[in-house]
C-alpha cells in the first residue's frame, strides 16, 4: 500500500478582484502553492449572481493544500475579512502522497 | 426635428432593438445568454476600437486648445460630480456612508458602451461627437473612483503602502489601459495606418455592439428581478442623477463652446454611470459595501434610462443650446 | 445540370470543406478543438444573422398569404412528423417509449446549421430561399418538442404546474427567442437599418460559419466514435428519416406553390434533426432518455448526411419539381 | 486559534439544464446558498462526453455548505431524481469559521 | 434516513496534456467514471502560472469517486509519475447515496 | 532604404503597437487580460486564415519544382537546428540533457505568429512571401520535436506502443491539422470559392492579429516577471539563436532561388521558435523539464525579440543579398 499523510484542505470562495489578497495570504503563510477554479454563479444571502464576468466581480474559487499549523495560520489571517469581504472558507481532511512538498 | 429624429433613430436602430430584445428575454425567463468569455472579449474589442478612432480622428485633425479644456472638465465633472450624488444618497436614498460613498462613484464614473451608443445615435443624427472625446472618456473614469473612495473612508484610513497600491490599481484598470492605448495607437498610426485593420476596427463595430447590448440587456434585466437591495427610493435617484448630470454636462459642454455633437457627447458620458471598471474597483477597495446595490442602479436602471430615453432628451437639448446655426458648425 | 451544379457547390465550397476538415480531425484523434465558449457565442451570432436577414427581407418583400400557408405548413410538419418517426423507432428501431419520443422530437424539429448551409448552397445555385423562411424556421423548432414528450409521456403525467412551467421553457429557448427576435428587428430596421450592421453580420456570415461546421464536424465524430448505444438499425432510420422527411417537404412546398428555392428550403427543414435546442429540452423534460441516442443520431448520422448529401439531393428534386421555367421564377 | 465548527458540503453533478431544478431544492431546503462550478467533460456508465456546452448537454457542478440537518433534508428530496436525472451527489463534514451563517 | 455508503473522493491536478494519461489510469482501475473541471491559476514551487490555455500548458482538475480498494489500485498506479509529471493528488473519504454504483 | 522601411513599418503598424501595448500593461502590473477562450480561439482563426491564403496563393500560381525544394529545406531546417541549439544549451546555457534537448525543440520548429507578423510587415514593405510558404510553415513545425525528443531522450527510451502513439499525437496536433487542412480547403477552392469567406478571413485579419499579440505581449510580460529558473546565460541564448538561425535562413532560401519576400520569410521561420504546438507537447512527452524554461525563453525573449528587431533585421538582409534588381524580380 501506497503510504499517505494527512494535510489540510482549504478551499475559499472569494470576489475575483480579492483573489490577489486571498493568494497574498498563503503566500505568506508559507504554503507552498495554490490552484484558482473559475466559478459561474451562486446565491447567498446578499441574492443571486450569475453572468458577472463581464462587470468584473464574479467570484473565483481557490484551494490549497497545507499542513495542519499552516492552515490554522492561513485561517487565523483571513478570519477577520471573512465577513466583510464575504469570503466563504471550508477546510478539511485529506490524504495526500508525498506529504513532505506541503 | 433633431429631437424626433434622435429619438426615431434610438427605436429603429438595431444597436437598441438589441437591447430591448434582451430585456424582454430576461423578462420573460428565456435562458438566452452570451457565453461570459465573449461577452468580456466583446467589450475590450469595443474599447480598443473606440480608442482607436478617438486616435485617429486626433491625428487627423491636430491638438487644439479645446481639448485640453474638455479634458480638464471632465477631469472635474468625474470628480466633483460625486458629492452631490453622496448627498443625495445619503439624504433622500438613506444609504450609509459606505454604500452612498460606493454608489456615488459609479455615478461620476463612465460607461463606455453608453457613450459608444449615444455616437451611434449623434452619428445617425448627423452630428457625431469629435474624436478627442474618447480621450475625455477615458480621463473620466477614475477620478469618480478616488472621490467616491474619499467619501467612503474619509482621508486618513488605509496605511500609506495599501493606498498606494490601490491607487496603482485604480489609475492601471483594463479600460483605463486600453482606452489610452488604443488612442495613442491610434495617434501614432494615423489615418493610414487604421486603413489596415478598419475592416476589423470600424465595419465590424456595430454589428458587436449589437451582440453586446443584447448581452447588456439581458444581465441588466436578470438583476433587477434577482435584486434583494432596491427600493423606490434608490430606483428614483438611479433616474433623477443621470437626467440632471446629463444636463449639466450639455451646458457645461456647450459653454465651453464644443460643437453640438461634443457637447451632446460630454453630457451623455456625465449623465452615465459605470459598470464595468468601478463595480470591480469597489469589490477591491470597499468590499463592505453591498454590489446589488450599484450593480442593480448603475447597470439596471440608469443604463437602460440613458440608451433609451436619456440620449435622445440630451441630443435634444445640445441642439436647441446649439441654435439654428449650431447643426452645422 | 442543376443536380451537379448543387453537388459540385456542395464539395467546393469552403463550408463543407472545413466540415470535412473537422470530421477527418476527429477521426485521426487529433486534439484539434474550438474553445466551447467560442463556439457557443458563434452559433448565437448564426441566429441572430439568418433571423435579420429574414426579416429584411420579408421587410423589403411585404407580407402575403404564402407566407401564412407555408407557417401552418412548417407547424403542422413539425408536430406531425414526430409521430412516423416514432412508430418506426419503436417498431424497426426496438427502443422503448421514452427514449422514441425523444429521438422523434428531434426528427420533428430543425437543425439552425442544417438550413444556413442549405441556404449557402442554394444561394451558389442562383434558387436562395425567400427570407420568410426563417420564420418558418422558427416556428418549426418547438412544435416537435410537444409532440415527442406527448409520445414518450401521454398525456397525462405531469403536474399542472411543472407541465406550464415546462411549455414556457420549451417556447423561449434560447434559439426561438434570438430567432425570432432578431427576424422581429430586422422587419423594424428594414434595409436601411440593417446597412448599418451588415458588414459585422452579413460579410462576415460565411467565414464564422465555415468554422462552427469545423467545430460541429469534430464533436460530430468524436460522439460516434464514444458511444456506446447505437445499433445498425438506429443508423439506417438516422439516414431514411431526412430522406423521407426531406421528400415529404420539398413535395409539400411545391405543392402549395413556394418557389424553387424556398421548396427545397422547406425540404432541408424536414429533412434535418435538432441538436441544439431539443436536447437540452430533452435532458430538462424527459431526463430519463438517453442522451447518447439522441445526439449521435441527429448530430453524428443525420447531420453529416444531409450538409454532404441529402441538400443537393433535396435541391435537385426541387429543380425537377419545378420543371423547366421554374429555375427563372 | 480560531473557532471551527463542521458543518456539511455537499457537492451534486448535474446536467447544466436540470441545475436550476437542485438549486430549488437547495432553496426548499432553506439552506443560505449554493455556488456553480463549469464542468469540462467526463464518462461514466453511459460512455464520455466533452465539448457539449454548444448543444446545451453540458454538466455543472453545484456546491452548498449546511448543517447536518438540512443537509439530510436535501439529500432525501433529492434521492427519488438521482438515478432517473444522472445526479451525482457526495457530501462530507467540513470546518467553517463563523458557522452561524450556515 | 437516506442511506448512505462511504467511499473515496479522489482529486487530481494535472497538465492538461497528460489529462487523457490520468483518465486512462482510472479506466484500468475499472473505476465507473470521472469529471474533469477546467483550472484558471496556480502557483507552486516551479513558480506560478496563468493564463496558459492558448499556449496549451494550462491544468485540469480530475475528480472521481471510487471504491476504498479501486482508489489504492489508483493511487498506486499514479504514484511513480506525481512527481516527474508534477501531479497533485488529494483524496479523502465522502458519503454518496446508492453507493453500489461506485 | 528597405530596411528604414521595414523598420519603420514595424513601429508604425496597429499590430506591433499593440503587442508592445500588451508587454508596458503587464510590466506596469495592469489587470488588463483576454479571456483565454478567445485567445485560443483568435489563434486558430488566424492559423485557418493563413493556411486559405496560402492554398488560394498556390491554387493560382500552381506548383513548382521551388516548392518542393523549400519544403525539403524547412524540413532540413526544423530537424537540424535543435542539434546546435542543443549543443549551446548544454555548453554556454549549463542545462541538463533533459531541459536542454526540451528547449532545442522549441528552436527547430516555428511560431506561426511571428510569421504572420513577418508576413504583414513585409507586404508593407511591398515584398510579400510567396503562398507556398504556408506549407513550409506546416512543414517546419513537428520535425524539430523529434530531434529533440531524441537529443532529450536518447533512441531507445520508450517502448514502442507508447512511441507511436507519441509520434500521432505530435504528427496530429491542432495547429498542423488546422494549417494543412486549410491549405488543403484553399487549394481546392481556390480564388473564387475563398471570395465567398474573404471579408471574414482576409479582411478581419489584421485586425484580430493585433488582439492577439496585445494578449500575446500580456502574457510575454506577466510570464517574465513571475518566472524563477531564467539565467543571464539563457537570456543570451535566447537572443543569439534566433539572430544567427535567422541569417542561415535568409542565406539559404536565398541561395535556393527563393524571391526575396520568400527568403526572409524563411529566415523569419527558422529565427522563430515554436510558444504554442511544442509547449504542449512537452508536457506530455517530456514532463520532467521545467516549462518554466522554455516557455520563457520562447515566449518572453525570443518572441519579442524577433517582433520588434529580428523581423525587420532578416528583411534588411535578404533585401540586401537580393541586389539592386532582387526587389522587383
Ligand atoms: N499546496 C498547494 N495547494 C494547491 N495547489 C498547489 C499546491 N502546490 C502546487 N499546487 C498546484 O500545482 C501546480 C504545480 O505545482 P508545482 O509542481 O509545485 O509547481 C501549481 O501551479 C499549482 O496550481
Ligand atoms: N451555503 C452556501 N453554500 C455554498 N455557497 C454559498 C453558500 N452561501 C453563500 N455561498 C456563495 O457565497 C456567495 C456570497 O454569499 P453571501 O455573502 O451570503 O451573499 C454566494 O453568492 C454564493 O456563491
Ligand atoms: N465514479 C465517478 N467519478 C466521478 N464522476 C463520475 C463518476 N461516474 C460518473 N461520473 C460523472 O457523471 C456523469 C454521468 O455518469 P453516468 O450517469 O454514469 O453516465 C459522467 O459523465 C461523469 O461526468
Ligand atoms: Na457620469
Ligand atoms: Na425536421
Ligand atoms: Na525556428
Amino acid at each position: 500500500m501506497i503510504e499517505t499523510v494527512i494535510r489540510k484542505r482549504i478551499e475559499i470562495l472569494a470576489d475575483t478582484p480579492l483573489v490577489r489578497r486571498v493568494t497574498d495570504a498563503i503566500d505568506r503563510a508559507s504554503i507552498t502553492g495554490w490552484t484558482v477554479l473559475p466559478v459561474q454563479s451562486g446565491s447567498g444571502r446578499e441574492g443571486a449572481w450569475r453572468e458577472e464576468r463581464v462587470l468584473g466581480t464574479d467570484k473565483s474559487l481557490i484551494l490549497t493544500i497545507a499542513s495542519q499549523d499552516k492552515a490554522a495560520v492561513l485561517a487565523e489571517s483571513l478570519a477577520p475579512i471573512l465577513s466583510s469581504h464575504s469570503l466563504l472558507l471550508t477546510m478539511w481532511d485529506v490524504e495526500v502522497i508525498r506529504g513532505e512538498r506541503f | 426635428m433633431a429631437m424626433d429624429a434622435a429619438i426615431l433613430h434610438t427605436f429603429t436602430s438595431p444597436v437598441v432593438l438589441f437591447f430591448v430584445l434582451g430585456l424582454l428575454a430576461a423578462f420573460v425567463r428565456s435562458d438566452l445568454a452570451i457565453p461570459e468569455a465573449l461577452a468580456k472579449g466583446m467589450s475590450l474589442y469595443l474599447m480598443a476600437a473606440i480608442g482607436m478612432k478617438g486616435g485617429v480622428a486626433v491625428a487627423e485633425s491636430g491638438f487644439s486648445s479645446t481639448i485640453a479644456i474638455v479634458l480638464l472638465a471632465g477631469f472635474a465633472a468625474s470628480f466633483l460630480l460625486p458629492f452631490t450624488a453622496y448627498a443625495v444618497l445619503k439624504g433622500f436614498g438613506r444609504l450609509d456612508r459606505i454604500n452612498a460613498g460606493a454608489v456615488a462613484a459609479h455615478y461620476g464614473s463612465v460607461s463606455v458602451v453608453t457613450y459608444v451608443t449615444a455616437t451611434e445615435i449623434l452619428g445617425l443624427s448627423g452630428i457625431p461627437p469629435a474624436g478627442y472625446m474618447v480621450a475625455v472618456l477615458a480621463a473620466m473614469e477614475t477620478p469618480a473612483i478616488l472621490s467616491g473612495l474619499m467619501l467612503a473612508k474619509g482621508l486618513k484610513s488605509d496605511s500609506g503602502n495599501e493606498r498606494s497600491e490601490m491607487l496603482r490599481e485604480v489609475f492601471l484598470n483594463a479600460s483605463v489601459v486600453l482606452l489610452l492605448g488604443s488612442f495613442v495607437i491610434g495617434l501614432i498610426a494615423g489615418p493610414s495606418g487604421f486603413s489596415e485593420v478598419s475592416p476589423f476596427f470600424a465595419a465590424g463595430f456595430k454589428g458587436v455592439l449589437c451582440l453586446f447590448l443584447l448581452d447588456m440587456g439581458l444581465i441588466a434585466a436578470r438583476r433587477i428581478m434577482m435584486t434583494k437591495s432596491l427600493t423606490w427610493r434608490l430606483s428614483a435617484i438611479a433616474i433623477g442623477l443621470p437626467l440632471v448630470n446629463g444636463m449639466i454636462g450639455v451646458l457645461a459642454g456647450t459653454a465651453i463652446g464644443l460643437d453640438v455633437g461634443s457637447a451632446a457627447g460630454f453630457g451623455v458620458l456625465c449623465a452615465s454611470a459605470s459598470y464595468i471598471a468601478v463595480p470591480a474597483a469597489m469589490r477591491m477597495a470597499l468590499p463592505e459595501a453591498d454590489p446589488g446595490l450599484y450593480l442593480t442602479m448603475s447597470l439596471s436602471i440608469t443604463f437602460p434610462f440613458n440608451i433609451l430615453v436619456n440620449i435622445g432628451l440630451i441630443t435634444s437639448v445640445a441642439v436647441a443650446l446649439a441654435g439654428p446655426g449650431g447643426i452645422v458648425p
